[in-house]
């Protein structure tokens, strides 16, 4: 019994947004009389997270603590549109929306801050933490919260916000196919590290590791979520799944996760990863999408990796344990 | 067809469903005692996502006909919740970012409650072998089977704490 | 049809009653791991089921040099019992702990191949299975209860109620191999059991599962091993003559080809693992 | 960096995380109403099919049945949901009507009191069928005399005239004539479901304004509510969509196959109404990640620069487009991979076939363009003679340079992200590559361009 080693590598770039943009988010804010403030969207989490970036993006550009947004989502009679999360779109555009949003509510909590503190808006900073000042006398300080309640019992003013974002719709030249398909692009390089046996044909995933770019982080523990989630199914998709196992052939298709096989927890390898972050010129804080790409490099990467094992290419995914054994028997048999 | 009267005890507390034949304890549970913590992912007890422990054991609810737990002990996650604050595993669950969209987790945490009542000092291949029932399609597995160690860590923490 | 009734014996009177009243429209489920996803997803529509989760058969006990398993003994008593080491092996390699503390030992029987894991040891370990019905109990050897897809000698007005397997100390080995690691259907299962006479083989028994319509003997292959020391060419020549006598199908998981060529694998790295035991008890 | 902020770069614990682990969070299948009914389709057993002739009277005898829904109760029974951005034509059906043209095409909705009872009157309608032969291969349903999936004639999608998505910068024929290696690759794919763990559905509830409520797990709460008004030809006002938690989507729940018919069952009946996928219908049914077969042919230089890169994509559509059309768009746009070739031609084809219909998926047209073109770079690696590393190097592209849809470079860390990526594993990087950056090329040099 033979068992090979090789290790593969993969580079890819990813684009941010729905390709051809025209796909607009938008965001409403207003504050309660304790200071909260509800952001109003119809965009959807889909565990990757959204409610708690798109909040701490809100709470940044308002100057406030996380703790103080609530995120409202979704509903079409309270949020205002959005595109759907999809296309590694979601913190890029919404986010953008709330910022836009956000600066709105924040000017009118400084016009009232202003009155209130008899300064102008110009002379008035804040400490991210809550808390308005006038600049550089921290004795004439004011809560964002006390503002947002004198604001409706006092002042009987709104401190509310709309934020869109959209990129516009870029057209295709049908002859030439020049057009504008993204916002920004986040990139990543993938090591994997396999073993082959020779007897069956079984790959086992000893490592993979790798470095993400995707502009600015907004919750690193999150994106480090997505980078391990999308290693296993990078993986899965390599080595397992398929919905027509003998495709063209439509037979044996799957019908429960019995036959539709993904690799479980005794299968995964450790997976480790480096993130640096170059900020996007167009995204919020810099944010470049991470959403779908995280399971593209592990592919190739694998698939690479078994070709340094094994001296031989399987090009067609998945690749099966039979798939490599018919290789290797062809490889043995073949001229050489 | 008509309906008979299941009681069976859940969470500590005597409950009855009338139910049709072989309605099963998952239903019973979703659809008459709102208790949804209890996922549905395929009814075919292919994905683990609605674990719940009979008399300690995890079973999966999706193929048990409620009949069969009458006067049985049923354990879902809404009674693994304290009154105050998270059990153990549900706050490494949470530290750790053990989950995405959240919908295996029930079935995770029943799984790993089982798994630290019959063993609380699990090692990785008790863990992962512990959860091979139980499909995640976000996370990678990875971070579950870090926040049970997390968890069972802390359990034996708290009881040496209270051992002194 | 929307199941009218469901029934869930105390004992095996009331049960053979419910049987001989509803006769063979009456869905037998044991443990409920295969029948229940095929009625939620409504391929199965049964009338009436009859659930035997109750009734009382799931003792697993050793009486007299044997092991005899209540029929709803589940997986994890199987898991548990110390008797016999290869059920172990096979209840540990079959689906998950929560299906284990469903899935049944006598339904292990009825599920069909690539499943039926805990069969392939039976089979290997000479198992015999009780059968009752109004004409009284009998008792056939598992190498002849099955009889093709889905297919038994159970009769349509008796239960399977026992499983008995001697409890022998020869060396034993079960593979399953799948496309995982765990809770997944079988490429192939091998289970083997041999006696040894000093350093020759005696009598093998040599079980697959998912190369045929139901768990099988490769009968040739535990013919070529008798009288050899599992030597290299002994093992090949079995490993040969299982690959070749047995009857892989394709699906999802695995092609007949994929199958036959790992069947061969498999009995010969069981084979090995045997050979090299044999060496460590100094035979 | 993230340090520089007060909020963002930091791991805040997620918002709904205590929801999570304690499974208060509320899904879509996790609501329940007094009188709800169930929907379930009746389903074409065959590939490709005429409809002769549909008998309900059996169904409609099983206890619990309240009604069925064909095609004639859809006021604009037509599924083109990419419609609202402009893509034509008008190809599926929301409920079959003469053909059908995949296994698992929905025909009929049955609303019954239970599931069971659903599933049980879907067994009992009988379907007259008259079986076509169907085609399953892409390059097989672009032969002449191929099976015809579509209405008008071809098996492909047209892009503005085209049979396929064109991208065409500098001249590849002449550049191959130059090239010193040519290296060529086919991969193929196999499709894929997306698999989320929470099904897809939806519960469509009357309200007693006469507005209709549906709580829904799809991933676009306003497409499907504008896609939902056109088919139901009712105004969007009349519709209030409730969603935001999903369990997983990785593109599966873009498809606005449920929301629809469940809202027109709730209106025909006046009651709410459950359709909910099982998880063989999210497998075998609903629209999978499309099959791929990728031909590369590069032009590389004796150092290692690849000069020109052909592309020839074609994607199994399965028996309708939905999406797909837009991943070929997206596929083309990024079928040179991160790299700078000057010459470049891609072709991207989204064909039909009587499969089951493909859509989005995490990676839309890219994840498989990556897999092919990675492979491919190890094959030119090898056959220049250099490690795979400084392949990449080589020909990553930097800012400012052109690609091949003549969109500049902006946002290039490529080589950048390989350095750390070598550093991870502890791969020496030689001096020049270690040294490299995305930083636009020399002015007046033409940073090795051909």
């Amino acid at each position: 019994m033979a068992r090979l080693r090789g290790t593969g590598i993969a580079a890819v770039n990813y684009p941010t947004g729905m390709n051809l943009g025209g796909d607009p988010s938008q965001a409403l804010i207003h504050a309660t009389t304790s200071g909260s403030f509800v952001v109003s969207l119809s965009a959807t989490d889909l565990g990757q997270g959204l409610r708690t970036v798109i909040g701490q993006i809100a709470a940044e550009t308002l100057g406030v603590e996380f703790g103080e947004i609530v995120i409202d989502t979704a509903d079409t009679d309270t949020g205002p549109h959005d595109m759907g999360t999809f296309a590694s779109r979601a913190t890029h555009r919404v986010g953008n929306a709330v910022i836009a949003a956000a600066t709105e509510a924040r000017q009118a909590l400084l016009e009232v801050a202003a009155e209130e503190l008899e300064a102008a808006v110009a002379d008035l900073e804040g400490d991210g933490h809550g808390n308005l000042m006038v600049m550089g006398v921290p004795a004439r300080s004011v809560r964002i919260a006390d503002i947002a309640s004198m604001a409706q019992f006092k002042y009987g003013r709104t401190i509310a916000g709309r934020g869109a974002y959209m990129k516009p719709k870029s057209p295709v030249d049908p002859e030439t196919g020049a057009m504008d398909p993204d916002s920004t692009e986040a990139h990543a390089c993938t090591v994997a590290e396999v073993e082959v046996d020779t007897e069956t044909g079984e790959v086992t995933v000893l490592s993979i590791r790798s470095a993400y770019e995707v502009g600015r982080q907004v919750n690193p523990t999150l994106v480090q979520g997505q980078i391990a989630g999308g290693a296993w199914m990078g993986m899965s998709h390599a080595l397992y799944e398929t919905t027509a196992p003998y495709y063209p052939a439509v037979d044996h298709s799957p019908r429960d996760f019995s036959e539709y096989l993904m690799p479980g927890p005794l299968e995964m390898p450790e997976v480790e990863s480096v993130v640096i972050e170059v900020p996007s010129s167009d995204g919020p804080y810099g944010v470049k999408g991470i959403g779908e790409m995280t399971a593209n490099s592990p592919i190739p990467a694998i698939a690479n990796a078994i070709y340094h094992a094994t001296g031989v290419r399987f090009d067609d995914l998945p690749i099966t344990p039979e798939k490599i054994l018919r290789g290797l028997d062809a490889k043995r048999s073949g001229p050489s | 067809m008509a309906s008979t009267i299941v009681a069976f005890e859940l969470g500590g507390r005597e409950v009855e469903v009338m139910v049709k034949p072989m309605t099963t304890l998952q239903s019973a549970l979703r659809d008459q005692l709102g208790f949804t913590a209890t996922k549905e992912g395929c009814r075919q007890g292919g994905c683990g996502s609605c674990t719940v422990l009979v008399n300690g054991e995890p079973m999966l609810s999706c193929l048990l006909p409620v009949e069969d737990v009458a006067g049985q002990r049923v354990t879902t996650l809404e009674s693994l919740t304290p009154a105050q604050g998270l059990h153990p595993l549900q706050q490494a669950f949470l530290d750790t970012n053990a989950f995405q969209c959240g919908y295996c987790t029930p079935g995770m945490l029943m799984v790993a409650k089982a798994l630290l009542d019959h063993k609380p000092t699990p090692d990785r291949a008790d863990i992962t072998q512990a959860l091979t029932g139980n499909i995640c399609r976000c996370t990678g597995y990875g971070p579950i089977v870090r926040a049970i160690g997390v968890a069972a860590q802390a359990m034996r923490s708290s009881e040496e704490g209270q051992a002194r | 049809m929307t199941v009218r009734s469901y029934f869930l014996p105390r004992s095996m009177p009331e049960a053979f009653g419910l049987l001989e009243t509803h006769g063979p429209e009456l869905l037998v489920m044991a443990g409920g791991t295969v029948a229940m996803p095929l009625m939620n997803d409504g391929i199965s529509l049964p009338g009436a089921v009859m659930g035997l989760r109750r009734a009382g058969l799931d003792a697993l006990e050793v009486a007299g040099g044997t092991l005899r398993i209540g029929a709803t003994a589940t997986l994890t008593q199987l898991l548990a019992q110390p008797a016999v080491p290869m059920l172990r092996e096979a209840a540990r390699n079959t689906a998950s702990w929560s299906i284990r503390n469903m899935g049944t030992v006598g339904g292990n029987l009825f599920t069909p191949p690539p499943g039926g894991d805990v069969a392939v040891a039976l089979l290997a370990l000479d198992a015999g299975v009780t059968m009752a019905g109004p004409r009284g109990e009998r008792v056939l050897p598992l190498a002849g209860f099955f009889t093709g897809f889905l297919t038994n000698q159970l009769a349509a007005d008796e239960l399977l109620v026992e499983i008995q397997v001697p409890i022998r100390s020869d060396p034993t080995v079960f593979i399953k191999f799948g496309r995982k690691h765990a809770n997944t259907p079988a490429v192939v299962t091998v289970a083997v059991r041999l006696r040894w006479d000093g350093a020759v083989v005696a009598d093998a028994r040599i079980a697959l599962g998912a190369v045929g319509p139901h768990p099988i003997r490769a009968l040739d292959a535990e013919r070529l091993l008798v009288g050899t020391s599992l030597e290299a060419d002994a093992i090949a020549a079995a490993a040969a003559a299982a690959a070749q006598g047995c009857e892989p199908f394709t699906d999802g998981i695995a092609t007949e080809w994929y199958r036959r060529r790992m069947t061969g694998l498999f009995v010969s790295r069981a084979l090995e693992q045997l050979a090299q035991g044999a060496e460590g008890e100094g035979r | 960096m993230s340090s520089d902020l007060n909020v963002v770069g930091h791991s805040v614990q997620r918002s709904d995380g205590i929801g999570h682990v304690t499974g208060r969070t509320q899904y879509t299948a996790d609501r329940s109403f007094p009188g709800m009914l169930h929907l379930k389709m009746v389903r074409s057993p065959l590939h490709h099919a005429l409809i002769k002739g549909i008998d309900l009277s059996a169904a409609e005898r099983v206890p619990g049945f309240v009604r069925a829904l064909t095609a004639r109760d859809v006021p604009h029974n037509r599924y083109t949901i990419l419609g609202l951005i402009g893509v034509e034509p008008e190809e599926e059906f929301v409920l079959a009507e003469d053909r059908v043209r995949f296994k698992g095409e929905a025909i009929i909705a049955i609303v019954a009191e239970t599931e069971t009872a659903a599933l049980e009157a879907v067994s009992k309608v009988q379907l007259d069928l008259e079986e076509l032969p169907a085609v399953f291969d892409v390059e097989e349903a672009l032969e002449p005399g191929a099976p015809i999936v579509t209405h008008w004639g071809n098996n492909t999608f047209m892009f503005e005239g085209h049979p396929c998505r064109r991208v065409r910068l500098g001249d590849v024929e002449q550049a191959f004539q130059r090239a010193d290696y040519i290296v060529e690759g086919v991969y193929n794919t196999s499709p894929i479901e997306q698999a989320p763990l929470e099904t897809t559905g939806c519960i469509a509830v009357p309200e007693a304004n006469g507005r209709y409520t549906v709580y829904t797990n799809t991933q676009a709460l306003y497409f499907s509510l504008d896609n939902a008004a056109i088919i139901l030809q009712v105004p969007g006002s009349r519709l209030h969509f409730v969603g935001g938690t999903v369990g997983g989507g990785f593109g599966g729940k873009v498809d606005v196959i449920v929301e629809p018919i469940a809202t027109l069952a709730a209106m025909k009946t006046n009651r709410p109404v459950r359709f909910t996928y099982s998880r063989a219908e999210e497998m075998q049914v609903s629209s999978t990640r499309s099959a791929w077969r990728i031909f590369i042919k590069d032009g590389v230089t004796r150092d290692g620069r690849i000069i020109a890169r052909k592309v020839t994509s074609y994607a199994d559509s399965g028996a309708y487009s939905r999406q797909t059309p837009y991943a070929l768009t997206k596929h083309a746009a990024n079928a040179a991979g991160p790299y700078a070739i000057p010459n470049v031609s891609i072709d991207a084809y989204c064909v039909y076939t009587n499969r089951q219909p493909t859509s989005a998926m995490r990676g839309f047209g890219v994840t498989m363009a990556s897999f092919a073109l990675e492979v491919q770079m190890d094959k030119i690696a090898e056959k220049v003679g250099v490690d795979p590393w400084t392949i990449r190097f080589i020909n990553a592209y930097h800012n400012g340079d052109m690609k091949p849809h003549r969109k500049l470079v902006e946002d290039a860390t490529l080589i950048e992200t390989m350095q750390s990526a070598a550093t991870l594993v502890g791969h020496d990087l030689p001096d020049d590559l270690r040294a490299m950056t995305s930083a636009p090329r020399d002015a007046g040099h033409d940073g090795g361009r051909d």
